[in-house]
């Protein structure tokens, strides 16, 4: 691996990141006020949104579009189909299915620091992978639902008095409630709707959204970055019942889905840029969208498996190590 | 003055995904005054920061009478048995009742 | 009517109003987390303030100026004097009276509507018209109040034993407190205030405030109106109590208001900009100004009904509708 | 260990236009303690999202003797007599009281 | 319907500067569970306006037993001998217990 | 005093100061939301950071610098080594104690004003100020402890019967401890950490940045000061316990220190930029990082004295007349 690749740790975003891990190593008391936190979040999601629409307003629909959208969706399927009969070698029905869709969904910020990277390295990727980005969400959850609902009535089998409630769960939280629930999240909607907007207002009517949504877009990740170090860092220290099947799963599944994705992508001559967005998408989990839904749809996983191996293993793995290996890899083959 | 009147308060302390659900289940019993605080905690399922959305605690509060207190905690049980991780907490309180409203026994004069 | 003055529904910050309308009206669980949100209606307050003064010291004063002020101002006495008797066919003193004073009284976010409006469609303002803004505020207040308080009074009367009880209240709230309440209000201290310094500072000083106050205007403003579209669309989804009459209220009183504009702005030879701002402003109720102070002031009032007609009713009508059909009369006259 | 001693707790749900005449009546009433969170909601008048500064509700907290608290509440009851919105809610508490202060019978060890 | 079971509710009001230590005494005693909000106020050492990190008052909940109460409130009562400016406060609570938890006989219904 | 000097308070952000007093003072219910008002505060502090970084990375080290940041550390021990016996003679030790570690240690917001000013002025300052501001802040606080810990020690040979618990205290916060919550003080560490990250990325890595850090500097520092003006007003207002000998106190000990620092500076031979930023480092009195550990440390002390007049005494006095002040007398020498 050559030095260039890990110059991305330079990028002073990624040095904030690394900031707030020594912070709550240190167990400072740095924080970011969560109201900021959490604009922020919607702030980033507002950009890459707003930034992707108009990019596809310039370049328009073409087939490396379909192709690439095509691997996407395979792997947000194929991913929680793979992993949790695995996961379920160690784990209850319950939890496999909650960790498998967190790995088989996306996070944005995984993302926007695989496009920052690209950007130093002067490498472009389609406007479209911010599309991969919204449509990789749902399927994983939807898929994962289904398998927690298969645990909970083949439990309500072994256990017919417990069959009664059971059932009404299970009747709650129909594949309709789960739909609306991905799809209403706010999250994912404010990413769709900036994607239409930036669509809509195309490359001259961004214009006046550049000062906030672009030229600001380093400094602002930079200070979320540095709250995410310490929720990673403060994470690790805390993690409870993940043992070494699980941080092996979190540091292997990531390279693994990877891998697929850039053997996929180079057989359908996707573009280096391209290839990278997708396979850091495939590679990454999600701790922001999927585990506010999971904890709706499989309340009976642990929210500290799940959202603890997302945020504080698989996410700094991918943004220090993983996206400079998988460029490493692409240019390999 | 005006007497007080006992009333109870439920206090559900949850995670911020879980909100809506509640509310819904408020709703459903005809309860449509509630007050909701933002908070981050620690438990069972390890620390909640607050920073992200699914990181996140509230509080929510209901003000009612025992009789409606009673049908709703058929609600929580009901959740909690489909493992929903609510905390459930009922306090004995008094309130000044609105001007008009009929007045109890117990005062505090 | 023209489709270009349609075309301000392409405005980026317009199109995020949709996408909150859109975020509630599907039960999203979308929304900006409080702080921010009230941190973006002070950053607009103070960004128009401080534009509105830098452009008032380069003009100077001149005697269009006052024509408009005085325009604003008698509409912001005559909308209660001639709604009042109106509301109290249907409502109670009290509601009427506070009804009254939302619609005599502004709405900010509608007049920064109004102003991009105008930027799109190149067409200039005086910067006094912040000026006007903050002076059409109080006056529909104070009236409201004294026209509460004479209900009261009357109740009094009617009610003997009630009297001594509600004395206390109307010596409680004199006009001396009513007029502390509306000038020292935050929103309205901070704009008097930035208009203030930017006279102060002029065009020269205004230059290191630019990036902030003027830059990221629009981004700014875009998610301010995401939150507005959510509120709006919430509120609409709970109003309760406003029936048939009140909502042919909310949606004539407007047009109704800047007619009267537009006609004597018209006769008074005004700029086509400075009477639609003036027209905007007439037309426009007040949803955050007014009743905080209302609340304190006209207790009896519903903040059901005055809050919710301004903002879920007037509100997206004069920014969706009303402005491009304001701008579309004044030019067929 | 000291002993714990009874006391009030009274709070008060309200929006947040009406924060600064609540403090203003703890004060003439020599009450300098309080504290105060942030807080959105719902009741009667609909939704209080707590995205405007009309649109806001605070909980005000004040730990107190019953004695004081019987005279409190008078004010409060005449602020809803003249139609103010206010939840008036009333709560037996003990507190661990400050070094040197008079301790009571009431302990919870 | 599960019943509910008698615990108690201390509440700490202080100072965000000593938010750490609090946890930290709870850590000691084998508490893991807590909430925490944010809050302003007054009191004797003046306003904690909330805007400055020197300046911001917070409110810790811990639901727990009487018996784990006694232990910690010796602690805090060591630390206000320390001169620390805490609030301590003690409610009597109920809470809705989790599935397969022990139930008491004390029951609202 | 030339009048030229006193035209920094026609600075925008200082404008928006003298707002929220005036605001504060009618009583406003004006307000920054507290999260806000955080955030400022960590962005200010970023800013500085990375830009005294940068410039560190242009100049190197050299021997003004060294000089510079000896005279801050002397100035960071000398002054609450002669500040504490002189409020001891009409305080308790511990009041003393948290008096002069406020008053030994600095405010960055003071800071950032003179370099506001001096900006406005056209006069250069080292980077190196920034790390003169990181290491001013421990030392103080490190001292008062120990004296603290001296009366604590002399109170219990008084007052043999709460050895115990006296003991307990002393051990529970040893030097180590101090040492412990300085260092990793939120504000120190993201301004330490800001620093070495502009020492790190440079003048290149930096643009991508600036529109973030620099351009909005002045804009959200008006913010920040505005919420600041509101904070000093009701401090002054609610001011109890200080009486005429330390309101003497916070005006005069920041002119002596500002006094001794130019003296030294002058024969130093440092240029009249650094020489003024470090006399404003002397000068102000620390509010927000050393009342927030001496909370801990010396919690027999009242925060409303040593932060009371931090805040609402020392912090005016400089932002409004010490800076220009001091400026004339280095014109003077
Ligand atoms: N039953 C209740 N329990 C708790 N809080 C309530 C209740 N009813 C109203 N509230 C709170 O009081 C505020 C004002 O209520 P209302 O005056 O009924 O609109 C609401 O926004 C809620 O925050
Ligand atoms: N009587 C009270 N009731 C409720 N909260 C209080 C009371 N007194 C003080 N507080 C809270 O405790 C904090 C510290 O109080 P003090 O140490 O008295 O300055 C205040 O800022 C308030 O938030
Ligand atoms: N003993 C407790 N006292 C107060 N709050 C608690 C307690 N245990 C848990 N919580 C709150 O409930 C949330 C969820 O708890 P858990 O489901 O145990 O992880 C935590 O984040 C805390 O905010
Ligand atoms: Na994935
Ligand atoms: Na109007
Ligand atoms: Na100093």
């Amino acid at each position: 691996m050559d030095i260039k690749s890990f110059a991305t740790l330079l990028d002073p975003a990624v040095l904030f990141f690394f900031l707030g891990i020594f912070a709550a190593s240190v167990r400072s008391n740095l924080e970011i006020p969560a109201p900021i936190a959490k604009f922020l979040s919607l702030y980033l999601l507002m950009a890459i949104g707003i930034k992707g629409g108009v990019a596809l307003s310039v370049s328009g629909l073409h087939v490396q579009m379909l192709v690439g959208l095509g691997i996407a969706l395979f792997m947000a399927f194929f991913v929680p189909l793979y992993t949790f009969p695995l996961l379920r070698r160690k784990l209850d029905g319950f939890n496999a299915a909650a960790i498998a869709a967190t790995y088989g969904s996306v996070s944005a910020v995984t993302f926007i620091a695989a496009g920052q990277f690209l950007d130093n390295h002067d490498v472009e990727y389609g406007g479209y992978m911010a599309v991969a980005l919204v449509i990789m969400e749902a399927p994983a959850v939807i898929m994962a639902v289904a398998l927690a609902a298969m645990t909970r009535a083949s439990l309500a089998k072994q256990d017919a008095g417990a069959a009664a409630s059971i059932g009404k769960n299970s009747s709650t939280f129909s594949l309709r409630n789960i739909l609306h629930e991905s799809f209403t999240d706010g999250a994912i909607l404010l990413l769709m709707g900036s994607l239409l907007i930036g669509v809509i207002v195309g490359k001259d009517g961004y214009q006046v959204m550049k000062p906030f949504t672009g030229d600001l877009f380093k400094g602002l990740l930079a200070f979320f970055l540095l709250e995410m170090g310490i929720l990673v860092a403060r994470r690790i220290r805390e993690m409870k019942g993940v043992g070494p099947f699980l941080i092996a799963f979190a540091f292997c599944i990531p390279v693994l889905n990877a891998v697929i994705v850039i053997t996929l992508s180079q057989l359908a001559g996707l573009s280096a840029g391209d290839t990278l967005m997708l396979a850091v998408l495939a590679a990454s989990a999600s701790y922001i969208v999927v585990p506010a839904v999971v904890r709706v749809a499989i309340p009976e996983a642990n929210p500290g498996l799940y959202f603890g191996m997302a945020l504080a293993l698989t996410f700094p793995f991918n943004v220090v190590l993983g996206i400079p290996l998988y460029h490493q890899l692409i240019q390999l083959l | 003055m005006r007497r007080l009147q006992p009333k109870k308060l439920l206090t559900i302390i949850t995670s911020r995904a879980i909100e809506k659900m509640i509310i819904e289940a408020l709703r459903k019993r005809g309860v449509g005054g509630y007050t909701v605080v933002n908070a981050s905690g620690a438990g069972a399922s390890g620390i909640q920061s607050g920073m992200l959305d699914s990181d996140s605690n509230i509080l929510i509060y209901v003000i009612l009478s025992e009789a409606r207190l009673i049908t709703l905690l058929d609600d929580f049980d009901d959740m909690m048995n489909r493992s929903y991780r609510i905390k459930v907490v009922v306090t004995d309180i008094s309130i000044l009742p609105r001007k008009g409203a009929a007045t109890s026994k117990n005062s505090v004069a």
